[in-house]
């Protein structure tokens, strides 16, 4: 039966969800470029939001959610087929209208992550054939795996908001598209700082708060899983803020606002998988982990490797989302403040069934995303026109000017 | 009548401005402009990567005057916008032909 | 009864109703004007907010929801007279005080949108003496004949959360308006382009985000209604913001960011007053429509009445608002997925109720506004000189500077 | 018992505050100030977000809301040991750890108010380390006096939402870091305008929406009580608008945004003690007040006491504060439509107790405030160089600047 | 040549650029500056407090023509920009030593 | 000393500095500002409604020199910004009498 309170909440919440990606990620993101490419990045995450509802629609979701195989759901909830009005979503007190709809505001936020990592350089129609693809392909399988009876979920691996289905998937795929789609001019040496440090640090804020929709509104009921999930959450991203403050405090002397807010960013990307399953100490700990970690992890991923994922998708939410999974094995255990394991699984059987989780699915995102842009490139091109970049992609590309002052 | 274009810390303007108030030098024409020489820009720092900025904000200060005035105007100018830090800046002078006051029509000195 | 479920719905709608006004929709529209009119933007929609919250606590509820007569309501409400703290609004599980707000908020949006027409020329004291006026004089009559009950409501006309209530009003007035107060300077050669599409965006995304309050919110209860609402909102959304983008890709060859997102506002305006009653497919078929119909809208209005409706107001909203009301009486039969006609009711039948409703309402908005515009010349004149508007009414008006940079 | 209906009101409520600090408070001090500093109040806004909510978790709560003394909690709930996953917070139906959730967003914005006191001229080390303090010495034990079980709560002092425990608090105290950290250079004869008044409004109207979440969550349920208190609370902003609206129009014949909305902020702070005590009536007359007396006040402090409190936390959030809850005595009889005195305490009484409630924070906010600071002197030096101040905080403690167009 | 500066109010631009094309001055250069004149500024007001603008907002044209058109452009920058109020602007003339068309390497008059 | 003044398109100032810098001038300032030229500005398209903004972004930059190396100067920053496109720009020469540096109040060649 349909519980008031409960469906209050995830209504709530899928408000909360979709606020993320329109504005919060578009403003994040935005705001990290330069002036004359803001504009292409906002409609890069207007368009996704829009392409992802009407392919969730069109099968998205039945292939995620309906029974299917271990490996993908089948068509038979095509358009929502046999779901009325008042149908519940098996096991929860809510609509499944309103699941679909919650569903729905993950399916747009992830593919919408990896617009990080091919800023200021790709083709508009090459945003939308690759998000497109890739919900089919990468998303809505991997969804299927852990969230919709598929083989991952039934080996128990732990991924309770999507460490691993969004930020593992985004990551991943964001780290092929940045290697095949190439640099920006002039990276590394001579790109432009961010045109905007206040806006970036107004997206993140919403991210912050939207974030509540995603952990808290992930346990799909209004109480104690939801208020323990929103205070993880936040502890972490506090803590993860707080820890490269420090570093570039230590570092460079002047802790800057893009830095405390990319921290918040990846506190609460790896408390996601782990958040409806530990307790203050997990959120510290991950807060901690993933400050540390994604750090190290853009300096790797930018200098080491030489890979211009632009805003570090993988960096802060791959990285960060993979770190809270295997962690999540750790601190689940009740001595911690955790939820416990499951029965006769102990903390090692767990970890691997994590890394198995995280292992499969970063090669599925791999080689999804290569096929994809490889298709993409015959079709219609990746990439924009040097000439088109020069003079940036919101007048070329949307024959508009973000700034008329 | 002379046109003479000074280059300057923007935090000097306030002070210039109020010296060549002083000696009766009302009209000017301010404009922010990006200066390059030989004081550096800065490095931002943005998630570990540098990001170079090879200019430094300046401010344009161009005044025409009566050729008599110049010399006063100039070191005006100079005293009051000097710190004594690289990157104060310069003062160009430029021989100006003709000035016309566009609402009254005057000419030469009375346009200024 | 107070439902604690129900009611955690409507708090959090009623909050998310003001949001689409402040800062929604003044975002959206200060972005569309001149650097120079961006704080008159945001000052319109700020002091309409709180004068008409004040107006409606004094008779504005009152005469839109208390018994009266078929055509208005009384003032047995005025000051919210006999509603106490537990006064638990009738037919639904919140308390009156709630139902209050939550409508309260609508009579906020209605006045705010019509600030679209008159943008960069109009005198501020004709902004607040007219939107006072023709709250009392247009928007809670008409709320009293579809919601309140009156003749419209008894007639059986379907408007779940107020395409003609909000849209209509809105949109027909801003026209008569945009006639009488004549086109900004330089209109159609030599108008200035948006001073900030980012914040365009911005505005439509908060808007978006804050409709799932506007329409689910009206389902008053939090289940299977509301669930349904939100996702067909969404559905009439996305779908109308790629109909636009696709448009205008095909016929300049750049979609802009600009057009997507005023497709999206135009796919919530039309399904707003189906949104109670239609299943998906209505969600898709009126996002098709409301693209495709208020594009061509805007074109007509702007290019051959050539008034200027600077921001669209009567194109999107009152176009979008018309389009949904008659086609809710089409989406809302069961085989498409609707809830049903009422019993003994013919497609046709609702098809002329409906029809009636949007003209009755279409023309009372005009004939009143017009009376209204009218005395508001004689008392303290409309139009701005030309030399304030020409310096801009941020400065002249306010004395202000919207960007010191 | 945990009920679904109260928990989605306040899992969203602590989403609607945390939302006022970031981005909504950061957005309304940041565009108040020159466009050099915007960074450095931005970050001061995040940071304290960061660190106040571990501070909560280390020991901020338990020293609030754990038994300990009438004067101060104990450490009994140090990183909330003891406070289990299903744990109720008692006498309400919301689990204890959103309890705590809640009550840490209120832990946030406080000190992030008297922010307005010290921007563009503060060491960033400093604000943490008077921050971090302050909540210790000042916020945790003044709380415990009024919600916690402290000697002025059982004296029976009235203050719902924070009249006292947020707003005297933050407003005294900014007064006397005002004082001891000078003013900004070149006040008051020669400092510059709001860089983007804009900005000040979009931060206000996210204060707005999210006020509702502070004043109608503190009814800890979703019902008449939250509805209502989400009532007063919105006519009180709006006539406050309206009030300093009509002042600047009569006094400079120009109304202003930045005005307006610095109205909205004082009637919301004044309604705030009352805002579960009053009706429709409360609200009208505290907005009234509140507008009025606010006005004043600014006008007071920096030109007659020459203070720079550089964004008037003092004159609109402490003495609307004071005045919220000196008339909440007046307004919570029943004849004036509030919930009623307790029994056997006449209006004199109560207006006695407020009084001294006020008085004792007011006093112990100052004293205290003082002797942090004196130590923050010491330790790391409170004003910032003036060279550093000439450039402008964000490059010089941050190392950015704010736009790069 | 003449280099021909021209400070005016920003909103007589449009009438200025078009006075000029139809003398066949096609080309110039525009920037937003700040003016100091008799023209005085403005005061803003904010929360009680007085904020003084001292400077407006101006824009300066820069053209280069030969020096036998130099009188009739100053002329029609001056009878299409003139509103009769203070803070019109003015008119300055420089003489210009040599002008270049970077594409062509057209010197001259044939650069402009 | 010759003063000159080149408006050029805003891409091609990076090659212009480093051309510039490799003939050892170190100083210069640069300004943002709009074109009026042969090159046609542009429509955007809002919502049906053409805008046309007739003019272009340019960057204007302004180098003092010794009158013997004005030529070589010149030479290079055409070499430097030249597309071979209609709106490239175009480099004027002015006659400089004088320049100080405030830092130092050194004048003429070693001020700059
Ligand atoms: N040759 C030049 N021509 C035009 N402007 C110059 C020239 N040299 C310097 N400038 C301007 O003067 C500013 C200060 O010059 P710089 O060499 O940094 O320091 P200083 O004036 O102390 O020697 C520069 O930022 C630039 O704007
Ligand atoms: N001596 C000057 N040198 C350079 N610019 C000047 C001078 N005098 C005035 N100006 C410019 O001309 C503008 C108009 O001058 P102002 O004295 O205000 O009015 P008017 O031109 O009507 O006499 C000023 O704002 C300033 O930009
Ligand atoms: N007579 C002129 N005086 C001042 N600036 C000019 C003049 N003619 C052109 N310019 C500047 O040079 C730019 C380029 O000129 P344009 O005629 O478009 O192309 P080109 O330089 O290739 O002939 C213009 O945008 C304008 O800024």
């Amino acid at each position: 039966m349909v519980d008031a309170g409960d469906t209050a909440w995830i209504l709530t919440s899928t408000a909360l969800v979709l606020f993320m990606t329109l504005p919060g990620l578009a403003l994040f993101y935005g705001g990290l470029v330069q002036s004359k490419n803001i504009l292409s990045v906002l409609m890069h995450c207007t368009a996704i939001a829009c392409l992802m509802s009407l392919l969730w629609l069109f099968g998205g979701y039945s292939l995620a959610f309906s029974e299917g195989t271990p490996v993908v759901g089948d068509l038979s909830k095509f358009l929502l087929m046999g779901v009325e009005r008042e149908t519940v979503f098996s096991g929860t007190g809510i609509p499944e209208s309103l699941f679909f709809m919650f569903q729905m505001t993950f399916a747009i936020i992830t593919p919408a992550l990896i617009v990080g990592a091919y800023v200021e350089r790709i083709k508009f129609a090459a945003v939308l054939l690759f998000s497109g693809l890739w919900l089919y392909i990468v998303y809505a399988p991997v969804t299927h795996w852990v969230w919709g009876g598929g083989w991952l979920g039934s080996m128990g691996v732990l991924d309770f908001a999507g460490g691993i289905v969004v930020h593992v998937t985004a990551g991943v795929s964001a780290l092929v598209m940045a290697k095949m789609l190439g640099p920006r001019r002039g990276f590394p040496k001579a790109v432009r700082p961010p045109h905007a440090p206040w806006m970036v640090m107004v997206g993140a804020a919403m991210l912050w708060v939207g974030w509540f929709g995603f952990n808290a509104g992930s346990a799909l009921s209004a109480g104690g899983d939801a208020g323990m999930a929103m205070l993880v959450t936040h502890i972490s991203a506090a803590t993860a803020s707080l820890v490269w403050m420090v570093i570039e405090w230590v570092k460079y002397g002047k802790p800057s606002l893009v830095g405390i807010v990319t921290g918040t960013i990846a506190g609460l990307a790896t408390i996601t998988p782990a958040s409806g399953y530990v307790g203050p100490l997990g959120g510290l700990a991950l807060g901690l982990a993933g400050g540390l970690i994604c750090y190290w992890a853009v300096e790797l991923v930018k200098r080491r490797f030489g890979v211009d994922d632009s805003l570090d998708v993988l960096a802060v939410h791959g990285v960060g989302g993979a770190t809270g999974t295997l962690l999540a094995a750790v601190f689940v255990v009740s001595s911690l403040g955790g939820v416990g394991l499951a029965d006769g699984v102990s903390l090692g059987d767990q970890l691997v069934t994590q890394a198995i989780g995280v292992g499969a699915v970063a090669l599925w995102s791999a080689v999804a995303t290569f096929l994809i842009l490889k298709l993409v490139q015959i079709v219609c091109g990746l990439r924009a026109s040097d000439e088109d970049i020069i003079e940036g992609l919101d007048f070329t590309a949307h024959g508009e000017k973000g700034y008329n002052l | 009548m002379k046109w003479i274009i000074a280059i300057i810390q923007p935090h000097q303007l306030d002070p210039v401005r109020e010296a060549l108030t002083a000696i009766n030098v009302h009209g000017m024409t301010v404009t922010e402009v990006k200066g390059f020489g030989r004081q550096k820009g800065h490095t931002e720092i943005y998630r570990g990567a540098e990001y170079l900025i090879n200019y430094l904000p300046k401010v344009k200060i161009e005044v025409a005057v009566e050729s008599t005035m110049a010399d006063s105007v100039v070191e005006t100018i100079r005293s009051s916008s000097a710190t004594g830090k690289i990157g104060d800046g310069k003062i160009f002078v430029i021989d100006l032909e003709s000035a016309m006051r566009i609402r009254t029509g005057e000419t030469q000195a009375d346009a200024l």
